[in-house]
């Protein structure tokens, strides 16, 4: 059977993609932040994960205001990247994890889940700064990849609790589909930000640490959180850190966190990175 | 059926919600056409002509036409959406950002964002 | 608040939209057909309702497979008649119960299901045969509709009983409406037909009628049937008959049926109709 | 991953599973467009051009252009869009399914439908 070996979980503000694009990295304003990622880089190039699970959520680029999906899940042979406005990025495009999506879909409708099966569709951001902030800037993807897109744009979104509950249909999928690949599952979005209204430039460094901590230690309190609360506490477009709870739900109660980063801000958001292991299978002499 | 949005649930903070999905209809589909290079040149030869084949009244128009962000916002804009605007007219993000908070953009950097400036 | 007056149930062949379409009414072959409409057509009058909930299937019309939803609810102001490869057809535009539709979807996902939300959709025969066949072809329609598509024809299919959950979410939705507004929910599809492969031509009399009968009286026994079944017993394309589970589940356990007709084949359909209401809400007399 | 459709669960009963709908996607992308009045015209006037708009293979093709309503159901075409071919070029739905059944027309109707004929 196949094996979650790890809960990647990490912003994906633009920014990133065009500082990458423009060769900004080793400047002062960017290079604390990519330089908190190469720990995870070596993570990722250590335990060579064959799937990556990224949920997050489209930017008004794959999906317009006629049609929302609350929960969408690809089963695409590739992805490409999606013109968001400046023309589509120059990042190779993803390839699909086709017989695994359907393997899931099929998990997730037989444990009441009402997903949209994407066969065809162009992906934005919110997938690829993930993938490069992990995995760099490859001539291809090592990866495979599931995209899960979430609304968390047109209210209503979904509960907080109702994306940690996927999770565990994405575990149940993962433990019973027939193959020895390794999975890694990217929980994406947040930190605090927000870019409207009146309190637009929101940040809050102290919960986004807090969140930080809670989502290894703690991951039922942020569970149980409101939509409300959420907004309140990271902003109006922060409340997109709720998708790192599919990730979450995905893994054991008990994890190892390996790294962990947060600089803010990137852009106007509170950025966060975290590498978590299940703490049954991490290697024993971290997990004791 | 209210058109216009109401009261924000969490102070200065504009939830997404039904009223401006419906509000904002015509801006935030304008703006999601321009994830198309044909219609970015067509907004970029004639910015009124373009917005008048989504429909705008004069107000979203208006909005638009002098990048009142905070106004668009207002009327329903999403930033998602109207930040295409800002592949075509190129603008900082954080300036769309002080602009909404009413600052300037160093106060907006320094206040908000913690920036040293 | 609002009160849910009946439950209706019907086939919705389009061919029934094209025999009215082509005055072939009164034709030996159609006549018994559409004359056991009338007491349904009756009913209509007799009660009046301000809104219907028509759950029913898109035919490859307003989704293609690259991005199909399991459930889509629509919450626009208008629906048009999509064209199904004949032009649209001359029916008037259906109108929109716009906020009762963000009202349901509102408590569909506080009940953990993830709809599709479509503020922007054309429809196709699914509705427009059901609205024809119980209020006729009125110059404007004397109700405004909330459709519900159910992903009936890619599989995986959702499962008979979360369309029966989702019509107690519906109920909870139009009991909580504070309105006074009358609604009946329709459901639609079937009965048994299968239009392809070699069993094409597959009709089912038998177990059409006996569904006739539990749909009012033993609705759990349908509810827990599986999707197998459902193809079997009704064929692929009859299988869809699992949406008239919507509407049952918006009802009370215990119902009274008005009216019921069945007639084979319609096209190469089983096709029939039910007209139900709630025991404890019924007229005394019948309700004895 | 296999193309092309499998067993059928239940005998003689194509269920349109995830098999079907990857192998059938180009039949039914090229259907689909039929419910555009501009390209039910492309097919008439040109229907070898039109097919090939879809990357149809040449089975498929074939399959399109010869009505083998069994083959392209058997490829992955799905009866919902490739009805639409029904529309440019009439054939009633009980010759479609006659002819998947194997059968005679009246046979069809008589023996499958219960019809008097
Ligand atoms: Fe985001
Ligand atoms: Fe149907």
């Amino acid at each position: 059977m196949a094996k979650l070996i790890g809960g990647l979980g990490t912003s994906h503000v633009p920014s990133i993609g065009a500082a990458i694009d423009k060769g900004l990295r080793e400047t002062p304003d960017w290079k604390p932040f990519f330089d908190g990622y190469i720990p995870g880089q070596d993570w990722v190039k250590e335990h060579k994960p064959d799937v990556a699970v990224v949920i997050f959520n489209d930017h008004g680029n794959s999906f317009f205001l006629d049609k929302v999906p609350t929960f969408a899940v690809g089963c695409a042979e590739e992805y490409r990247p999606v013109d968001e406005g400046w023309g589509p990025r120059a990042i190779p495009p993803f390839k699909g994890a086709v017989d695994f999506s359907w393997h899931f879909i099929d998990t997730l409708i037989d444990n009441r889940f009402d997903p949209m099966i994407c066969q065809e569709i162009e992906v934005d951001h919110g997938i690829q700064v993930p993938m490069e902030l992990f995995w760099g800037r490859p001539a291809e993807w090592p990866v495979r990849v599931v995209p899960i897109f979430v609304n968390v744009i047109q209210y209503p979104i979904p509960l907080p609790s109702r994306c940690y509950e996927m999770g565990r249909v994405l575990r149940q999928a993962i433990e019973s589909y027939p193959t020895d690949e390794r999975f890694v599952v990217l929980g994406t979005g947040g930190l605090s930000h927000q870019l409207q209204g009146a309190r637009a430039g929101f940040v809050n460094p102290e919960a986004d640490r807090a969140f930080l901590n809670d989502i290894a230690g703690d991951p039922d309190k942020l569970a149980n959180m409101s939509r409300e609360q959420y907004v309140e506490m990271f902003g109006s477009e922060g409340a997109e850190l709720m998708m790192w709870l599919v990730m979450r739900g995905a893994m054991d109660r008990d994890v190892v966190v390996r790294h962990k980063h947060y600089f803010v801000p990137a852009s106007m958001t509170g950025a966060g990175m975290i590498v978590m292991e299940n703490m049954a299978t991490a290697s024993p002499a971290v997990a004791a | 059926m209210e058109e216009k949005p109401g009261q924000d649930r969490i102070p200065d903070t504009p939830l997404f919600d039904r009223k401006r999905s419906l509000g904002g209809y015509r801006i935030n589909k304008m703006a999601m056409g321009l994830s198309r290079p044909e219609n970015r040149e067509a907004f970029k030869q004639d910015e009124s002509a373009y917005l008048d084949r989504f429909g705008l009244t004069p107000e979203e128009k208006e909005a638009v036409m002098t990048r009142n962000w905070r106004e668009m916002v207002r009327l329903g804009g999403n930033l998602f959406f109207i930040l295409k605007i800002s592949a075509v007219d190129p603008v900082r993000i954080t300036e769309i950002g002080a602009h909404q908070a009413g600052m300037e953009h160093d106060d907006f950097l320094r206040n908000r964002l913690g920036k040293k400036v």
